[in-house]
């Protein structure tokens, strides 16, 4: 427990979380600080590749360990369970209808970027190895828990959503070729190729003002989430504390799956937060395509406004007590 | 000749040009980013996918042609997004 | 069915909206960072504040909704800024 | 009041507002960065230079000045360039 | 004198100057560089939590000295008597009206950001120490000259305003938590709590690039300083003097005030620049709520075309040669 | 041939190239990424003062050497040669009418400032020297072609063409003050006049992350280049092979020309890549405004989809081994 506290607050008074918090704050004094969307646009990209060219080039230097395939394995385990379990919830003890549960199950079950990134930031905060594959782990999680929702709704039977067919191929190239997938893997084999002779032409710009830049999007973060918590009426009792719960078991489930999978500390902590996070670009986008009678106060608040800011705060150190704890 | 004025929600805007196309019109003009308010939420540009975020869309047809795409938006698009179609009178000139 | 076009300097857009909102509107249509010329000042979108900005605000009502509307606007914003009111015929439908 | 709608090549919008000022309108607005489709090629805004985007110019006048300007704009902008004019009805509240 | 010139000189020929130059130089020549919006509000954003945060990690190093109470005491009263100055000038002098003497007050009694952050960057390439806290101090100056300046004009009554009385809402906010106070103290907290760890980690970001991107963002505003520059006639003789002269009797009366204080070399240079930068970003929006009646053409150009680029230019060296002059 | 291949191989393993690739791919699996234009245009602009700068500082160190005239004698001579050979082999070899081979011909004239860069980037690599006024010669062939290729059309005789002489006006603005001249010779005379001092201050921003931002300007460019091929169709077979020949006869040309100057490998390399180099930003905008007769869908295609990704990819490489092979 001291040691949750203690990383807890060590995790709070980075500028990085710090800013995230001042944005909150700022939109909720309805200050007129305005981060162009283009800019918000442009730094998610430059995480994207940062972190995939800077995976690549670690695979490059140490090689494809053995832990690769139970890392593929653990991926898709995560991103086919996780949303069943968020369904299963969601319907049965939140009463809530099919179509609804299947949209913030792909939420849950798929992955945010930032969330990661900002468990890399506190994983080189304390000197902690993990492997540069990790990264492409995410980008094998982004997708599978959208179609596993989908196959839920239909599975649970809803006449209406067969209609949309024609929208199942704007789908399917929507999650296949997805920005964010194609920057990754794009960028990690990239860094691969390259290896570290590539990383010296751009460390200046892709590794040195890495966490600075995150500062910035995190101040941005903070805004965009401070402007959904006003929606947080619509969500409801039920659905918020969903929102806090949910990371927390996906979060202990990995921690489990990992600990069988033998994995080291750093991989266990970078698992557990994917499983943890919840999508608030990819999936939205998705699933308003997908499954648009599903009401999207719902699904972006709880994403953005309560599930992102509770990890970054305080799931990253939680997690990471647990790791420690459970040994 | 008549004016439809279409507005959308960015993540069909990709759609509904496709539908456009595929019923021939002459052309159409694009307003990315519109910001509104309707029944439903307020919509602005500051969030991070698209989806809560407006296209306007301009088609000037004639009359026969706008029925033929508003029936196929109603039926294809309007069930399940928010959206407003607006028509008026116009002249083409060139 | 009105259309209304109210083109008016963007420091004053989100006091319009609240002045819509208080009437009551089933909806608005915003798009920001329009540039223009009218009796004053040239406007465009390179200024830092944004005080030499127009955004322009589509509100389709019916006629009494309109004229309400516009007369709050002459008597709340339009006196002390630059600004415009355009109205036309329009058919909503949906 | 005639509303004048002209759809052009961003690369012509400096030398339509000039001919515009030549012809002394009351004002215009202008929404920059629009997208479209029409007989030519498809024109978005992501090329670097501005030479595949749209501007949309709106002005509003009297019957007379409008016909004016679409016979200096079908002489010296639109026999060689894309575009379009669309006229409609308005009416100028203020 | 030959202390100024060669200051001047010095300062002219830095990189940040001369692309302010040639951003203004452009303009003229009817160049179409287009440096976008979006780019000009975040370098805004970037400088003012690179500043905050340097100068709250500047105080949790140093603790709050003594000088800081005194400090405070200066950027109030400056904040209060500069506006008052101005607008008797602008009304006994310049036979103005008294709505846009209030206007063209409020603008001289607050502050500019870009001009603070150019004396910091004069300051540096001098090797002359000022105390952190001095960024909290612009962030105090940026509001109280607006509510002066409204009050002078309810003050010599003109019966026409007080029906604008919803906008004082709107005003208290927009002044309060305007961005600038919100980013400047936001940032100054951080790097307080932060300390010196924290700026290891944004160091790359946030102070190495400092001088280059300042570069570019003074590039940009010598674009849109020189866009004003055509609407010089409507300014008039008169009022392009006063642009000239207000910002020396502003710098003056601080350099004296500062003297009677003891602050150091570095502090006073600040005080004197932020007394006679005018602003150009939060008090034309204010203004232009506030007293709509007033003519923008005047304020903005003035501020934005005349007495900023004078005072990176010739003010700062000058109010420098002035400091050492007076001893 | 073997040279060649090992160092095409090398450029096509460099991050900056790969990214290039990456974002080619992308677009053509249709992924969703999109890089605000905001961010584009911001980073056109960053190239054009960092490589200006750089020049002018290295010309600061060096003093002009006797090269200079030579240089700038070769500039221009490239300037109008080379357009003048792309508009024979248009008009007599293709049966283009003339006011697409002047459209044409502007472009292969003129330069590209992103291939400039990444030849700059390859010259680095192999820590090749060439003088800092290569970019004022860059800047110099901007516009000439471009001219000249109106004057072709003239000479041939097309009555239309006359009519639009209120054009020729803006076309002479847009040409001699057009954004990268400006930017160009602005920046290299900066440069010039603070040299290596100004350099310490701006090197973190305008010289370390510059290989890595070129990273994210080539991913850009890789889907801009890859949304034009599929307007591959209408430019046909035999303008698709002249996007590939032309430069490759430019590049030669010049070789030779440089021979007969005995610049140094670095300069003839650099001299080479610009003759090869084909614009994509100053010439359409001022094609579509001198002849808006010609179809844009030529020009732009050839210039951005086909000739852009050749000389970046294999014609740098290729022009470098045929200087080595050369002596
Ligand atoms: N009465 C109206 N006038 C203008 N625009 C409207 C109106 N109603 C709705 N809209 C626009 O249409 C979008 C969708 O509306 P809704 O389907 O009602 O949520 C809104 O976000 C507005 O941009
Ligand atoms: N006749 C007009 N037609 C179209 N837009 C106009 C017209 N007059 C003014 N505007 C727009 O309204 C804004 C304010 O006009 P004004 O109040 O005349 O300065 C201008 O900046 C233009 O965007
Ligand atoms: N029927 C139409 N309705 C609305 N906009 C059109 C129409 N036709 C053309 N446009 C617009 O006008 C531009 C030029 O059209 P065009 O001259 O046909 O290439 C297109 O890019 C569209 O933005
Ligand atoms: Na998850
Ligand atoms: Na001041
Ligand atoms: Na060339």
């Amino acid at each position: 427990m001291t040691e949750f506290i203690s990383n807890a607050v060590q995790n709070l008074t980075t500028p990085m979380i710090l800013f995230f918090v001042l944005g909150f704050i700022s939109t909720i004094l309805k200050s007129d600080i305005e981060i162009p969307q283009a800019i918000s646009k442009i730094l998610a990209i430059y995480f994207m590749i940062a972190i995939g060219f800077k995976g690549g080039v670690e695979i490059s230097k140490t090689g494809i360990s053995s832990g690769l395939y139970d890392s593929i394995l653990s991926s898709i385990l995560i991103g086919i369970i996780t949303p069943l379990i968020a369904f299963l919830i969601l319907k049965y003890i939140g009463k809530l209808d099919n179509v609804n549960c299947a949209a913030i199950s792909a939420h849950y079950g798929s992955v945010s970027v930032v969330t990661f990134v900002t468990a890399i930031s506190f994983l080189n905060g304390k000197s902690i190895e993990y492997h540069g594959y990790m990264v492409g782990m995410m980008a094998l999680m982004e997708s599978p828990a959208i179609f596993v929702s989908i196959l839920l709704v239909r599975v649970f039977g809803s006449q209406k959503i067969s209609a949309l067919k024609s929208n199942y191929v704007d789908l399917l190239k929507e999650s296949l070729f997805n920005s964010s997938v194609v920057l990754l893997f794009g960028s990690l084999i990239i860094g691969i190729v390259v290896g570290e002779i590539g990383m010296t032409t751009v460390k200046p710009f892709l590794v040195d003002p890495f966490n600075g830049v995150l500062t910035l999007f995190l101040l941005d973060m903070g805004m965009i989430a401070g402007q959904r918590i006003n929606e947080f009426k619509k969500v409801g009792l039920f659905l918020g504390f969903f929102a806090l719960i949910m990371p927390i078991i996906n979060a202990i489930g990995s921690i489990i799956l990992c600990g069988l999978m033998k994995f080291s500390i750093g991989d266990t902590l970078l698992f557990s937060v994917l499983a943890a996070s919840s999508s608030y670009i990819a999936a939205p986008a998705a699933v308003r395509i997908a499954l648009p009678q599903a009401n999207p106060a719902y699904y972006i608040t709880m994403s953005l406004a309560i599930t992102f800011p509770f990890n970054i705060m305080f799931g990253i150190p939680l997690y990471y007590s647990i790791i420690i704890f459970l040994g | 000749m008549k004016k439809l004025e279409i507005i959308i929600e960015s993540v069909e805007r990709r759609k509904v040009c496709r539908l456009l196309e595929e019923l021939n019109v002459n052309g159409y003009t694009i307003i990315n980013d519109v910001s509104g308010k309707g029944r439903q939420v307020t919509r602005n540009d500051s969030e991070l996918s698209d989806i809560m975020k407006n296209s306007l869309i301009i088609v000037v047809e004639s009359e026969e042609v706008i029925n033929k795409i508003i029936d196929v938006l109603k039926k294809e698009v309007l069930n399940y997004y928010s959206g407003k179609l607006f028509v008026s009178d116009i002249n083409m000139i060139v």
